[in-house]
């Protein structure tokens, strides 16, 4: 029963939506039944969808807290790295709900330049970011290194194809090819790159998308029809 | 007819009808017991002979489902490869860590997990810790999901579903420890570097069909079979409309102008 | 151009440049310092997100929209309006999801799950079709393989035009999965995943320089802002 | 020769570390020896400005910053070049994001651009901040045909009706142009699925050198340009300076990037390079035992 409530709300909710992109804009009150009723689930159910999403954050926050918390308790291996977790989860939940700093009491923006919220993310979560980020530049590089490897046709295309672009990306690229004669400066590194995006990319790209946009619709139409079992596994039904 | 149905829309009505259609039909097909085979995937072949490996070297095996939610088709998609994927870990009696970045999906994991080690007899061996969530921010995701492999040493890193830049630091972390990784994504950004940095792929839809080939669900089989007559449609159309579009080009001819359009009509955009 | 160090005096600066490199220093190894700075940004983002999701998001949709007074407490002037009782239906649901933390309620939780799935998939379905089907299948077809302009044939266009087309076509093929890759048909299907590599080692050379900027921009504040090297 | 040999086949297995040193001093050296390079505009960036140029005046742009501190970066001087040509071409602008980091993003392009490069623009009248709200591409349909249904306030708290700058605008569909710089999902791709292609509305925008290659299928059919990583931003405020070469700062901010950037790119592939060059040598090793 439980399972079978689900899957209505489930099917039910895609099925109105999919309609209401056909749906006739209703103009009026005499608009038919059916068409003010689609209208109001495309209004309503994404402002609906986004509210959920703030629980999910909350449901995400709450259980973070619980394993770390359990972790502190039990004093288990690397507790005091929890314990950092929790102090700082709890101070910025405090700072940025009650809206310390800026304007006074509750009022105006909780990201207002004076607030303290804004001051935690310029000073702690800003660079944090930032940084785990540049780590990708340092890990690019060495991938490149290890993955760029002359050992088939396949990998040979690999690297010819990301060395054009890497080189068309940068003067060094462009002058290495500048002399090239006016018929042929359509093999101009900057030109050649641009060429390898537009084209042949694109090819690749759009072939993966068409596929892509299939598996969507399939996935979507074997959730409609209960025939997806990724969803949520089976205990507890 | 026009007070129910936007004019403006038919084209786009009558292609999602004809795809749905087909996908639909060959979901019902499988339903009533067609056999439907799918292609060899070399990368799904290596998941079994991985997790035996992994095992034997008494190291566990790391499952990331994507960064997103739910509602994300990739996220469903991953998580349908993790069944199997728990059941022959659970076979093994081996260790298997799950970390998420969102609770909804947490929640499912541990139930798909907690059933395949039941399933598998070896309910004793399993904690339901061993599935965490971790942040819904990617970044402090991939911190510590990076500290993890580091600390745990797996011996197989399994990387399903959707992926924004983490991939290259959760590859190349996994690299690092050693472990045999292979990985799975339709985020076409993300497919290079999986590309470069993991042993296997499944690229795109590969992924989503590699679910159906490990469980043998034969819903999911039907509907590959429906996705491919798609791509067969959409071969055809576009070979159509290239071969109509190069000749009212060419001859300039009233009546293949006017074919051409009618039928690049049903393509209509805006 | 190298001026002498001018170590900054502001301690936010300070802060930050220490946070920066306690992640860096994950690249030699794993080691108690980035552990230290993986455990706060962990906690950090997670309740940022909280706040920030309650605020923007959960505040004006539910709280007001049920309590239309409430507004007066972020903005004193505003005028409230007639409630909005539909805000209900996503507070329920919301209720719903977070019943997923009583072990025995947690079912409960399945509904909104459901709901969210389903409006996804509904969306998306739609969604995708056209842009990602319909649009990409007029893209390719575009003016056909000889273009014209004035009577002249736009050699170029035409080129582009033709791999074009047999790239997305033999990619699509290789993309179906229930026929083996084999003789006439395999050669296709390969021919489709040699452009794919063609894509991947563009996206992955473009990328390069994606993340050499994020480098940049974080060496730009340790030289500029921590120790004042940059004019 | 032998030697260089030697060197080169050990050079297979170099400790990645190493690679990490050079880098780090690779970009080190370019930034405090300060070059740069100049450039100009491809013709998928030229495209975006000059659909600003032709806009009518007092059109509005929807300005949606989808990203984190963390590409930042790339996607700030994007966000600074266009609101500045927004602002002195007279196009009223609206910030808004995907992103629960957008606030803070917006907070930074403002107070840089709005406020200190352009003292007499007005808040409400030449920009407007909508802010962040949940629901990523949801939030774009909700917003298809009234801005209202997600947001009776902007971010100062001020009711949307009273905001000249929107005055013209009910829905998406009333905006000249809808940017969107993005550095992943939801972000450019959601406003061109959930906006762009079912309004009619124009939708450039610009993205990480990350995400730029999956963007070109859709020009130009469904995009009117795209600034991809720092070269498209660097390219952008090649074409401001050629247009506005009066009001522009002498070198700017992306343009200033590409120094160390040519640097980084030339390390790597000579990385790439020698890498090759120790398993052509250590071949010819191999057959020559």
């Amino acid at each position: 029963m439980r399972r079978r409530i689900t899957q209505i709300i489930l099917s039910t909710v895609a099925l109105l939506l999919i309609a209401s992109a056909f749906a006739t804009r209703p103009s009026g009150d005499d608009a038919p039944v059916l068409t003010r009723l689609l209208a109001f689930c495309d209004q309503h159910f994404s402002v609906w969808f986004s509210v959920l999403a703030v629980f999910a954050f909350t449901l995400g926050g709450v259980n973070l807290m619980k394993t770390h918390w359990r972790k502190v308790r039990d004093r288990a291996a690397d507790w005091r790295y929890s314990l950092i977790t929790l102090v700082s989860f709890v101070t910025v939940l405090v700072v940025g709900l009650a809206k310390f700093g800026g304007p006074p009491g509750l009022q105006g923006d909780v990201t207002a330049p004076d607030g303290w919220l804004t001051g935690i993310f310029e000073t702690v979560l800003s660079p944090l970011h930032a940084t785990l980020y540049a780590l990708l530049a340092f890990y690019i590089s060495s991938a490149s290194f290890r993955a760029f490897r002359i050992r088939s046709t396949a990998s040979t295309i690999l690297l010819a194809s990301a060395l054009i672009v890497l080189l068309g990306r940068i003067p060094f690229g462009a002058t290495m090819t500048a002399w090239l004669p006016a018929p042929l400066t359509f093999l101009r590194m900057e030109d050649l790159s641009l060429w390898i995006l537009k084209v042949p990319n694109t090819a690749g790209q759009r072939a993966i998308m068409i596929g892509i946009a299939l598996g969507v619709v399939a996935m979507a139409m074997r959730l409609i029809m209960g025939a997806e079992k990724g969803q949520g596994g089976r205990s507890g039904e | 007819m026009s007070a129910y149905v936007d004019p403006q829309t038919w084209n786009l009505l009558l292609v999602t009808i004809v795809l749905c259609g087909l996908i639909a039909w060959g979901i019902l097909r499988a339903r009533r017991g067609d056999g439907i085979r799918v292609r060899r995937f070399a990368a799904l072949a290596e998941v079994e002979r991985a997790v035996v490996a992994a095992t034997e070297a008494g190291r566990p095996v790391f499952f990331v489902p994507g960064v997103r939610d739910l509602d994300n088709m990739q996220t469903v998609a991953a998580l349908s490869v993790l069944a199997p994927v728990a059941a022959q870990v659970a076979r093994r009696g081996g260790r298997l860590y799950v970390p998420t970045s969102r609770s909804m999906v947490m929640e499912a994991a541990r139930d798909i997990c907690r059933d395949a080690y039941a399933e598998a007899g070896r309910a004793y061996l399993w904690d339901d810790d061993q599935v965490s969530y971790i942040s819904d921010d990617q970044l402090g995701f991939v911190a510590r999901v990076d500290g993890l492999i580091e600390r745990q040493r797996p011996g197989l890193c399994l990387f399903m579903g959707y992926f924004a830049s983490e991939s290259l630091l959760l590859a190349e972390g996994g690299h690092h420890v050693g472990a045999i990784q292979i990985a799975g994504t339709a985020s076409p950004v993300q497919l290079p570097f999986f590309v470069a940095a993991c042993d296997h792929t499944l690229i795109g839809e590969e992924f989503f069909a590699a679910g159906a080939s490990l469980e043998g669900d034969r819903h999911m089989l039907g509907s590959l079979r429906g996705q491919d007559l798609g791509k067969a449609a959409a071969v055809v159309a576009i070979l159509c409309g290239v071969l109509l579009a190069t000749l009212a080009e060419v001859t300039g001819a009233d009546a293949l102008v006017r074919l051409h359009d009618a039928f690049m009509d049903i393509f209509r955009t805006g | 151009m190298i001026a002498a160090v001018h170590l900054s005096t502001d301690l936010t600066v300070w802060v930050s440049a220490l946070l920066t490199l306690m992640v860096f220093s994950f690249l030699y190894r794993d080691n108690p310092f980035y552990k230290v700075a993986e455990h706060i940004f962990v906690g950090v983002s997670a309740a940022y997100w909280m706040v920030i999701g309650f605020w923007t998001t959960l505040w004006p949709q539910v709280i007001v929209k049920l309590l239309p007074a409430a507004s007066r407490v972020t903005s004193p002037e505003a005028t409230p309006g007639p409630a909005d009782l539909t805000a209900l239906a996503p507070l329920a649901l919301g209720l719903l999801m977070l019943c997923r933390l009583v072990p025995s309620w947690s079912w409960l939780g399945r509904w909104p799950t459901a709901f969210v799935i389903g409006t996804t998939a509904g969306y998306g379905l739609v969604r995708y079709i056209r842009s990602d089907f319909v649009y990409q299948i007029r893209a390719t077809v575009g003016r056909g393989l000889l273009p014209m302009a004035d009577g002249r044939w736009l050699w170029q266009e035409s080129l582009a035009a033709l791999v074009i087309l047999i790239g997305t076509l033999s990619g699509i093929v290789y993309f179906i999965n229930t026929r083996e890759h084999r003789g006439g048909y395999g050669r296709i299907a390969h021919l489709g995943l040699l452009f794919m590599l063609v894509t991947f080692g563009a996206s992955f050379g473009s990328a390069v320089m994606a993340r050499i900027a994020l480098l940049i921009g974080r060496f730009q504040e340790l030289l500029g802002d921590w120790l004042g090297l940059l004019s | 020769m032998n030697r260089i040999a030697d060197i080169l086949v050990r050079f297979e297995s170099l400790d990645r570390r190493w690679i990490y040193l050079v880098m780090a001093l690779a970009v080190t050296g370019a930034l405090l020896s300060g070059l740069y390079f100049p450039d100009r505009p491809s013709d998928v960036v030229r495209p975006v400005y000059e659909h600003i140029e032709a806009l009518p005046s007092g059109a509005p742009i929807l300005l949606s910053l989808d990203y984190s501190p963390s590409s930042a970066p790339e996607l700030e001087p994007m966000a600074e070049a266009l609101t500045r040509h927004a602002l002195l071409k007279g196009q009223p602008l609206c910030f808004i994001s995907l992103w629960p980091t957008g606030n803070n993003m917006i907070a930074r392009v403002v107070s840089r651009i709005c406020t200190e490069e352009f003292p007499d623009a007005v808040e409400g009248r030449d920009w407007v901040r909508l802010g962040f709200q949940a629901g990523g591409e949801m939030l774009v349909n909700s917003l298809r045909d009234s801005l209202s249904a997600r947001y009776e306030l902007d971010m100062g708290g001020t009711p949307l009706s009273d905001l000249p700058a929107l005055a013209s605008v009910q829905g998406l569909g009333d905006f000249g142009l809808i940017l969107s710089l993005s550095a992943g999902q939801p972000g450019l791709k959601e406003w061109i699925l959930y906006a762009g292609d079912v309004l009619d509305v124009p939708v450039a925008g610009g993205c990480t050198g990350v995400g730029a290659p999956q963007f070109f299928p859709y020009y130009p059919l469904q995009l009117v340009g795209l600034l991809g990583a720092l070269k498209g931003a660097a390219e952008y405020e090649a074409a401001l300076a050629e247009g506005y070469p009066d009001d522009m700062p002498p070198v700017m901010r992306a343009t200033r990037g590409m120094g160390p950037q040519a640097v980084a790119h030339a390390v790597i592939v000579a990385f790439i390079l020698l890498g090759n060059l120790a398993i052509l040598v250590a071949r010819r090793r191999e057959v020559g035992r």
